[in-house]
């Protein structure tokens, strides 16, 4: 690569972009916001086009050492990549979601979100544990302010629990950090990727990371931020909270507890299993009774984390780029959703789903967009909901049979759910005057949807263009956890009963060797 | 050493003596209409001592080198910290307290003074070496500060204020001195040295009981829970900048002189106090915590009382430090008291620079609703400063619980380090209250007038230092809160 | 090549047409989708035939790489041979009649752009299916096709029944998607792959082998099978995940009759027998699916006996019959079940598209009670009608002639009988006593729809047609308001002779066309093509290994002597119950209804298993969500989790703000408390 | 014998009149029972040899500091009768914990003697030389070894000053203090004017 | 002068424990008046005082007494800085009782 720091212009562009908002004007906040998103969006295609898929593991990194404690290293592997990627692209689909609906303090809102930006995109590039830490922490200051200001009515107590929750869930993770840099002696994540922490701590350093990527996944039980925090958001602070925030805590997993704790993970598998199956099955049947659009897509990002987690615990290769593609996925669907509930609540102010129906008739192409999205999220094939769903799903196969079975019924209830959504929101009798006269979709919302709807698509027909850039990060992960799991399975501390591997037939597509 | 060494190394508290007596006579003289030439001239005087001061920052000098007056007080890197802190405390409320006390017919001359008396007694303390320097320089303090907190005579709160300050005050010294008194017989010395080469070993009950009472009288000048209880009162009642005064520079001081005491006198007994310290600590942080909710949640939250909770709060994370006991532990809560100085500063130039039409300050918590849209600098400052002290990153105020953690894991104490971090979230509640207050609710109309260029000045400066520009300058804290902090396990 | 055009023109129709929508207008959206259809099915049947002689081989078309994770594999390819030679005639003939019909039955629907367009998806989705080369490819046409079933079922999303209906089909389907999801990820973890060549090919290998499933030892291809047939049972519409098929009824008929008939339904059956070495390999999964197949064929066709909406008898005519393709799978047959599945597609279309006509001509009136005597207002219909029934009920004389179903359900049922084992000898009776059940329904419907004195008086629909003079009423969509019906306006108490002054006409051109295309296929389809699907010679030749022949079965099943009239015989017999009860004595209906209505009633409800399973699953799925919510969620987690902490802290503040009571006095207290308990910890310690 | 009967009768006396001093109800009584303490500690430091230290405190005590309470006491003009009686609400929990710290420190202090009350070692620096009186020796110290402490104890008392003054004294509105300077520089025609007013008008101040 | 040998130390630490016990009951057992607490603080200054001079005298060390000395110092200065906050009070509020020291709490 270039010496150039692409990643730290990634994470200056939005930040100066945010000062320059803060006192700018409505129109011109919204123009720089534009503009620096986009910027930052193009920044991320160069990133991908300069990502040498199969060069070295990490790449683009930058080191100096301008802190004490911590040093400002970046760099990202093709998971990270992918993750920045999703980033980059829905930010100036947040941007043009807030263009008309944020009509207050529309500088600061700007400035927040872009702030946010920053963060994001700081999280995943992140090669230091401390500066990791501080991304990830400091997010939570200008979604506070996003909930709280420009929220809805029950704004204050959404944002008190998301902050609260999120930050509880967090600081447990500095202890933990601590304890690692002090053994490992060293916070480089690289290094710490690949150093063996003695078994007994891994369990404690694993459960204080766990609270933390949990409650910002959020698994069940610690999941009821979610919904309150989705709901009162304005639109582009839900798409930003499912399409990024919650992919951190996948994130997490991925980066720190997997290959740091490989033993606590593989002897903590089964509780999250248990979690997983509990979180689908339930949120699940909770988002069928919901009344308010955006609480029901919440619940559904909570079942649907859940099948990520489970795919990263399945430790094996399907499940773990399964995961990835539902985190990409979900980013994309539920940020999307968000978006069409927002179209919609732009134009008649409510979330009541009783206050619609009918919508086919008076706005056929946003009904078209919303199905797409639907579908997307039940897993139908062809879109990106499925290829992840599927593949992780295939990955927990190889770990359990039961938590397979359980984890799938999520694509019953996922299509309950959903269609039954559809089905009051857009189909049926138009029951309301003011809901039959709400327009169709405008040029900028065509703008913000069609991106996201061709976006979901490729990924659903091509997901090769998503997994390439991470199977080698996968395929080193994969191979951490195999050695771990015969580690464990011949201390006799976790033996999973699985039939011998049967001699595998000869595909026909020769692919590369497992 | 020869006596003309140890005045060399006493010069800061000497040309402060000799510089508030010539102030003295200017006062005598100039009356209260030259308070503020006083004023100017006592921030010169202090600009002066920090000069001298600084150079045995990075001097690197320690055990006999700095030891002067027969042991009794110590010119090293770690007061050197302590009292460049002091000072800069001191000068910052010189700076902002005219403006203040035009409210009330001006300030009074002698003012500037008793900070700078208080300030002398708070540079005896940091380099203090002896018990009988430690009481003298605490003491020089407490008289100034009982003082200064009542100096508003005809209000009612500052008067209150001085009362509750002096009696509770008072009470501390005499817990600590007894237990002086009780370290001195069973140690056979006033010395810190002394007492650590005396104390080596088992202990015995009198020493322990003399360093218990010692402890707690010095939980009281730090607002140790449960030494806590006259914080909020006093913060209150005193006038802001004194109050000011109150929450960074005897701080500051009282916790360097615990510093030294546990660490040097009580170096070799780490044991005995320990788990005290990490009680009191999270206890500090619980009751702090909580206190500062009851602020926000009553009709009357005064943002005052809030600071002085929050101060409680925050002397417990310093604590967790100081439970370390090792040179990084100590480092760390150096970092912190700095970081912790600049948050107040910040929080209470704010503070005053919040006024009503009729130009009274405003201090209800309540009325600060709406401040985000009259005055977005100044509330995005207080916010900058409510996220700093419950120490959301990135804000700086992360950086000081982030070493003191680091620290507290460092040396053993996992648990201490997870209940302490589990309660700042507690913590994190009020913060964000104030914050919500100030941009979630309406507009309540009250918030005017501005401020002069030293205040903005003073808050820019506070304000950069605790975003996250202040990282930058960690590895320059860092270096010399290592310095001070070797200085103090230096032996010999 | 020529796949890649069969296959991807009619989605090329379905974006265009489905996007130009409005700016294109209905005609060239018509024309677009229909011709891409038309070319398609012209492209495929040369395939077939070439198959057919023998000369064409299976051959793969790669598309476009699709995932590669780890040793998972898969790709976007089309696979011909013997097996999707069949279905890509099937479909695409079917689908461009349906296209062609449509125009005629569509005709006034506001909304025919999106109608075609989504036929068209359909049959993209569809003739993927049929061509995947691995199950994932199946299991994305799997789903293309329950989308496009979804979208068709509520195609007139004003109607809420339709709406329920098309997300019922959905989520049904869903359950069996489920089945078959879980069989893909065992095949792979079985097999290491995908593909479907490559699993056939080690099938043998996995002989007797267990599987960790669920916690029990299972043998392995038995718990695949079983998983992969519980997707053909919601695909199909088996006894179980059948509730959806009836309901999908409210979707406009042409759908029916290409997804609910002819192609989509049968995707099951496809499927296993795509995968009949698997199959053929589990013995108890074969048994399985005889079972479930021959339940399904009695089940639905006793229910099929009591319906009066022309189009649900038909719905579960197709139900029945699915069970027959299924346990002729089960016992081994699979060149029967797919002969059958080839006859069905087009006398099942063509009864649905006849029934279409009839609505169509009695003004969207669906219930048998109100038609009679239509034979001679639309006779075209009535004769495709006869022709498609005489095909269903096998009619034929062994060696001579038969119609389309004769071949292939008797074919089934002999394999049925000669397979040997008990559960295809039960297979038989269920079969055979379907088949007079069949008989049975086929012919009410005629005689009640043909024959008889009009009854349309009573009929709101007719009713409505003829008092609204306006034509377009309330029912915007859905009401094709034949304005000139009602020309003439002859007061109905006029015409003591139940017409009501109605007098139906006759379909356009463009929907008799594929009726007697059709026609022509339930005629002949079984006599031309029997020798190559079941045939002893044939059958290996044509098959190519495409699915299982199981030679000594078609020889056996060609020597069961008596029993092989069993079904002409029970044929004979439900047309003659049928003659006698509906024109013969038609007071004879209500008086065996009288006689046996627990009985009745429990066939007339469907065997209540839309109750049970609004009773055991949907109901307890919307109070449990209930429950998790506002008890779980709310009650304990919020109430113990974060408001419980919340209030925690709100006690220990006040607490904390009564401490600080302002009293010197207690300050004093409390430090003293401090101390003595410093001091009591130093001496307890 | 004559000692330990001194030292239990100024034990004896010294905790009764502290007592006394607490609970009396008239402030001008505490004062006197402070007194009085004062007076009994004092013998007490005599018996150890401590005269300068004892004399020190009879003299600065009883001399400054009770006679300046009293002072305060009779200038604040208290209405006694309005003091309220009676103890504070947790008056049980107090005494409790006066007896607990007091048992404690008896116990944990003095029951040591059991195994001999260890005390520390001086290092001998500041020792009372042979033939020194207790008044030089201190004396000796204090002007070399605590030099600059008892420097800084005199900015205490200066601060004491300056704060007693601070926060006590009061410019009085309705006292006329004498400018000397400004009498002495004065001058004729600042003081004078020489005015010629017309008939019928005054003189326009 | 009497020495260590006729009456031990600890006699002397158990009285300046009480004395200092008492002090500390006179702060907060006491509602009526604000001077009393001020006097009870020259008690527990007494009882430091008695304890630094009893030590000296027992360690033979002058330090002990050197320190009560400043004690002495120290408590007279503090004597004049409470009283003179006294006055304030009672100027601003009429009354010295302890009662009514509490405008400000919570």
């Amino acid at each position: 690569m270039t010496g150039f720091p692409i990643l730290s212009l990634m994470l200056l562009v939005p930040l100066v972009g945010a000062v320059a908002c803060l006192k700018a004007s409505a129109p011109t906040a919204r123009m720089i916001a534009l503009v620096a998103t986009l910027i930052d969006f193009a920044l991320g295609v160069v990133l991908w086009s300069q990502y040498q898929i199969g060069g070295p593991q990490w790449q683009f990194t930058e080191h100096a050492a301008v802190f004490a404690g911590f040093s400002w290293k970046l760099g990202i592997d093709g998971i990270a990549l992918m993750l920045i990627e999703l980033s980059v692209f829905l930010m100036p689909v947040c941007i043009g979601a807030s263009w008309t609906s944020i009509q207050t303090r529309v500088g600061e809102y700007m400035a927040a979100f872009l702030l946010m930006e920053t963060l994001m995109i700081g999280v995943f590039t992140a090669q230091d544990l401390f500066l990791f830490y501080i991304f990830f922490e400091a997010g939570l200051i200008p979604m506070y302010l996003i909930i709280g200001v420009w929220g809805g009515a029950d704004r204050i107590y959404a944002s008190y629990k998301f902050f609260l929750y999120t930050l509880l869930g967090s600081v447990l993770m500095l202890i933990a950090m601590f304890w690692m840099v002090n053994n490992a002696g060293t916070s480089d994540i690289p290094t710490l990727m690949q150093y063996n922490f003695p078994v007994g701590a891994q369990k404690w350093l694993w459960l204080a990371f766990f609270a933390s990527f949990a409650v910002k996944m959020p698994m069940w039980p610690v999941h009821t931020w979610l919904p309150d925090a989705h709901v009162q958001a304005p639109t582009a602070g839900s798409v930003i909270l499912a399409g990024v925030l919650l992919k951190m805590g996948g994130y997490g997993f991925i980066r720190f507890s997997l290959p740091m704790f490989p033993d606590a993970s593989v002897e903590f598998a089964r509780l999250i299993f248990v979690l997983s199956m509990i979180a689908v099955v339930y949120t699940s049947l909770v988002a069928l009774v919901q009344h308010d659009m955006k609480k029901l897509i919440a619940y559904s990002s909570v079942a649907h984390m859940a099948i990520v987690t489970v795919g990263l615990f399945a430790f094996n290769r399907q499940g773990l780029e399964g995961t990835m593609i539902v985190m990409l996925s979900h980013g994309l669907v539920a940020g999307a959703l968000f978006l069409c509930v927002g179209i919609i609540y732009d134009r008649l102010h409510t979330r009541e789903i009783d206050r619609y129906g009918g919508l086919a008739i008076n706005m056929p192409r946003y009904a078209l967009f919303f199905m797409v999205f639907t579908m997307a999220s039940v897993g139908l094939p062809g879109t990106s909901g499925f290829v992840g769903e599927f593949l992780s799903l295939a990955g927990i196969w190889q770990s359990s049979t039961t938590v397979t079975l359980v984890c799938t019924t999520g694509i019953i209830l996922g299509a309950g759910y959903m269609l039954y959504l559809y089905r009051r929101v857009i189909f049926g009798e138009q029951k309301h005057a003011d809901t039959a006269a709400m327009p169709d979709l405008d040029m900028r919302e065509f703008a913000m949807v069609i991106p996201l709807a061709l976006v979901v698509l490729w990924m659903g027909i091509y997901p090769e263009s998503f997994l390439a850039p991470m199977r080698n990060d996968i395929g080193a992960l994969e191979a951490r956890m195999a050695a771990s799991r015969w580690k464990m399975a011949n201390a006799g501390v976790h033996a999973q009963v699985k039939p011998a591997r049967l001699a595998v037939a000869p595909s026909t597509k020769v692919g590369e060797a497992r | 050493m020869t006596l003309v060494d140890s005045l060399r190394l006493g010069a800061p508290e000497e040309w402060l003596s000799v510089a508030g007596l010539g102030l003295l006579m200017v006062a005598a003289w100039g009356g209260d209409k030259a308070a503020r030439l006083i004023g100017l001239l006592a921030i010169t005087a202090l600009v002066v001592a920090g000069v001298l001061v600084a150079p045995s920052l990075t001097g690197h000098l320690s055990g006999s080198a700095v030891a002067a007056f027969q042991g009794q007080y110590s010119g090293d890197a770690f007061a050197a910290f302590g009292k460049l802190l002091i000072y800069l405390s001191a000068i910052v409320t010189l700076i902002i307290a005219p403006r203040f006390f035009d409210r009330s017919g001006g300030m009074r001359a002698e003012f500037p003074l008793l900070v700078l008396f208080a300030s002398l007694g708070m540079g005896l303390m940091v380099s203090a070496t002896d018990l009988i320097m430690l009481y003298i320089g605490l003491e020089l303090n407490s008289l100034s500060a009982y003082v200064l907190a009542s100096i508003l005579r005809n209000d009612d709160r500052s008067a209150e204020a001085g009362l509750k300050y002096f009696v509770l005050g008072a009470l501390a010294s005499g817990i600590l001195l007894f237990g002086m008194s009780l370290v001195y017989g069973f140690a056979g010395t006033t010395s810190f040295h002394g007492i650590h080469a005396a104390l080596n070993g088992p202990m015995a009950m009198g020493a322990t009981f003399g360093m218990i009472f010692m402890l707690s009288g010095l939980a009281f000048k730090i607002s140790a829970a449960p030494f806590h209880m006259w914080t909020p009162d006093v913060y209150e009642g005193a006038p802001t900048p004194v109050t000011t005064f109150f929450a960074t520079a005897p701080k500051v001081a009282a916790m360097a002189l615990l510093m030294r005491v546990m660490l040097v006198a009580f170096g070799a007994e780490v044991g005995a106090w320990r788990q005290i310290i990490v009680f009191v600590s999270l206890i500090s942080i619980v009751i702090g915590a909580l206190g500062a909710i009851g602020q926000t949640n009553a009709e009357g939250g005064n943002i005052k009382r809030l600071m002085a909770y929050s101060s409680i709060n925050n002397v417990g994370f310093i604590l967790v430090g100081l439970a370390a006991a090792t040179p990084q532990g100590a480092s760390a809560m150096l970092v912190y008291l700095a970081i912790y100085v600049a948050m107040s500063v910040a929080g209470f130039v704010a503070v005053l620079l919040l006024r009503d039409e009729e130009g009274n300050q405003i201090e209800a918590i309540a009325d600060l609703g709406g401040l985000s849209k009259r005055r977005p600098g100044i509330a995005a400052a207080l916010a900058a400063v409510m996220f700093s002290l419950a120490g959301i990153p990135p804000l700086f105020g992360f950086w000081g619980k982030f070493v003191v953690f680091q620290a507290a894991v460092a040396s053993g104490l996992l648990w201490l380090a997870a209940l302490g971090i589990a309660a700042s979230v507690i913590g994190a509640f009020y913060y964000l209250k104030v914050v919500k207050v100030m941009y979630f609710d309406e507009d309540v109309g009250k918030v005017t007038g501005a401020g002069d260029t030293p205040h903005f000045a003073l808050l820019i400066a506070s304000g950069v230092f605790i975003s996250p520009l202040g990282y930058l300058a960690t590895p320059w804290l860092g270096g010399l809160a290592d310095g001070a902090a070797a200085a103090l396990f230096h032996v010999g | 090549m020529q796949i890649l055009f069969i296959v991807f023109l009619p989605l090329l129709a379905a974006i265009v047409g489905g996007l130009g929508n409005k700016a294109l207008g209905n005609l060239a959206v018509k024309t677009l989708t229909t011709g891409a259809l038309f070319i398609s099915c012209a492209l495929s049947w040369p395939i077939f035939i070439s198959f057919l002689s023998g000369h064409a081989e299976a051959s793969v078309t790669p598309v476009l790489h699709w995932v590669s994770s780890g040793a998972m594999q898969f790709d976007w390819a089309l696979r011909v041979d013997t097996l999707t030679a069949v279905m890509l005639v099937v479909v695409t003939s079917v689908s461009a009649l349906v296209h062609l019909y449509s125009w005629g039955y569509m005709d006034e629907d506001p909304d025919q752009p999106r109608f075609f367009a989504y036929l068209s998806l359909f049959t993209f989705a569809m003739l993927m299916l049929v061509t995947a080369d691995n199950l994932v490819q199946m299991f994305f046409g799997w789903e293309g096709v329950g989308l496009a079933s979804y979208l068709l079922i509520g195609f007139w999303f004003r109607k809420p029944s339709a709406n329920a209906a098309a997300q019922k089909a959905f989520v049904v389907n869903r359950v069996g998607d489920l089945g078959f999801m879980l069989g893909i990820f065992g095949t792979y973890w079985v097999f290491g792959t995908v593909s479907i060549p490559a699993i056939l090919d080690a099938v043998p290998s996995v002989h007797g082998q267990m599987i960790h499933f669920l916690g029990h030892q299972w043998d392995t291809m038995t718990v695949l099978c079983i998983l992969l047939f519980i997707g053909a049972m919601g695909k199909s519409a088996q006894l179980g995940l059948h509730t959806w098929l009836p309901d999908a009824m409210e979707g406009p008929t042409p759908v029916s009759a290409l997804i609910h008939a002819a192609t989509m339904v049968t995707a099951g059956v496809f499927m296993v027998c795509r995968l009949s070495p698997m199959f053929h390999a589990s013995p108890t999964a074969s048994t399985f699916v005889t079972f479930i197949g021959a339940a399904t064929c009695l089940f639905a066709a006793t229910v099929g006996t009591t319906q009066w909406d022309i189009k649900r008898v038909i719905a579960y005519s197709t139900c029945s019959q699915l069970g027959y393709m299924f346990f002729a799978a089960g016992v081994g047959a699979y060149g029967a079940a797919m002969f059958h599945l080839f006859t069905h597609a087009f006398f099942k279309a063509l009864l649905f598209l006849g029934a279409g006509s009839v609505i169509h001509a009695m003004h969207h009136e669906q219930d048998m009670r109100y038609y009679g005597g239509l034979r001679k207002e639309i006779p075209l219909t009535f004769y495709a009608m006869t022709a498609g029934t005489l095909a269903i009920t096998g009619v034929g004389i062994a060696g001579a002639f038969g119609f389309a179903g004769f071949y292939s359900k008797d074919a089934i049922l002999e394999a049925a009988f000669a397979s040997g084992s008990e559960m295809g000898r039960f297979a038989w009776g269920m079969g055979v006593f379907a088949a007079l059940l069949t008989s049975f329904y086929s012919w009410r419907l005629v005689f009640l729809t043909f024959f008889g004195r009009p009854r349309w008086a009573q009929s709101e629909h007719i009713q409505h047609a003829v008092h609204d003079v306006h034509g377009h009423g309330d029912h915007a969509q859905d009401d094709h308001a034949h304005d000139d019906h009602s020309h003439g306006a002859h007061g109905h108490d006029a015409h003591g002779d139940g017409t009501a002054g109605y007098h139906p006409h006759e379909s356009p051109l463009s929907m008799l066309i594929p009726l007697g295309l059709l026609s022509v296929g339930a005629i002949f389809a079984g006599w031309v093509f029997a020798p190559h699907f079941v045939g002893l010679e044939g059958a290996a030749e044509f098959w190519k290994g495409a699915v299982i022949v199981d030679k000594e079965l078609i020889e056996a099943s060609e020597h069961i002597g008596f029993w092989s009239l069993a079904p002409t015989i029970v044929m004979l017999t439900g047309l003659f119950v049928a003659w006698y009860a509906y024109i013969r004595n038609p007071r004879f209906p209500a008086l065996f209804v009288e006689q046996f209505t627990v009985v009745h009633r429990f066939l007339y409800n469907k065997w209540y298993f839309d109750e049970l399973y609004d009773l055991i699953f949907v109901r307890p799925a919307f109070w449990i969500g209930r429950q998790f919510w506002k008890l779980g969620d709310i009650g304990i987690i919020d109430r113990f989790g974060p408001n419980g902490a919340a209030w925690v802290v709100a006690q220990g503040s006040r607490a904390a703000v009564k401490l600080q009571s302002g009293y010197l006095y207690s300050y004093a207290l409390v430090m003293l408390v401090g101390l003595v308990g410093a001091v009591s910890w130093v001496i307890a310690r | 014998m004559i000692q330990a009967f001194a030292f239990y009768l100024f034990a004896v006396l010294v905790i009764a009149s502290g007592a006394f001093c607490i609970l009396a109800r008239n402030p001008v009584h505490s004062v006197l029972w402070l007194i009085v303490a004062f007076f009994n500690a004092a013998g007490l430091m005599v018996l150890v040899g401590a005269e300068f230290i004892a004399m020190l405190l009879v003299i600065v005590y009883v001399g400054a500091v009770a006679v300046l309470f009293l002072f305060v006491v009779m200038m604040l003009d208290i209405d006694f009768a309005e003091l309220r009686a009676g103890f504070v609400r947790n008056f049980p929990l107090g005494i409790a914990l006066a007896l607990v710290l007091v048992s404690e420190l008896v116990l944990g202090l003095g029951a040591l003697k059991v195994g001999g009350l260890k005390l520390g070692a001086s290092d001998g620096s500041a020792m009372t030389a042979t033939g020194q009186s207790n008044i030089e020796a201190i004396g000796a110290l204090l002007y070399s070894r605590y030099l600059f402490v008892f420097e800084a104890s005199g900015m205490i008392l200066l601060v004491a000053m300056i704060g007693a003054i601070v926060l006590t004294h009061r410019q009085r509105s309705d006292t006329r203090g004498q400018n000397i300077s400004r009498q002495v520089a004065r001058r004729p025609d600042e003081a004078t004017r020489n005015e010629r007013p017309e008939v019928g008008q005054g003189i326009q101040l | 002068m009497i020495g260590p040998s006729s009456i031990g130390i600890e006699h002397y630490i158990v009285v300046s424990s009480i004395l200092f016990v008492l002090g500390v009951l006179g702060i907060f057992l006491n509602r009526k008046n604000v001077i009393i607490i001020l006097m009870a603080i020259e008690l527990i200054l007494l009882a430091v005082n008695l304890n630094f001079v009893a030590f000296s005298a027992f360690l033979h060390d002058l330090t002990g007494q050197i320190f009560a000395m400043f004690v002495l110092t120290v408590a007279a200065g503090e004597a004049a800085i409470g009283l003179a906050i006294l006055v304030i009070y009672f100027r601003r509020r009429g009354t010295i009782a302890v009662d009514d020291v509490n405008r400000m709490k919570g």
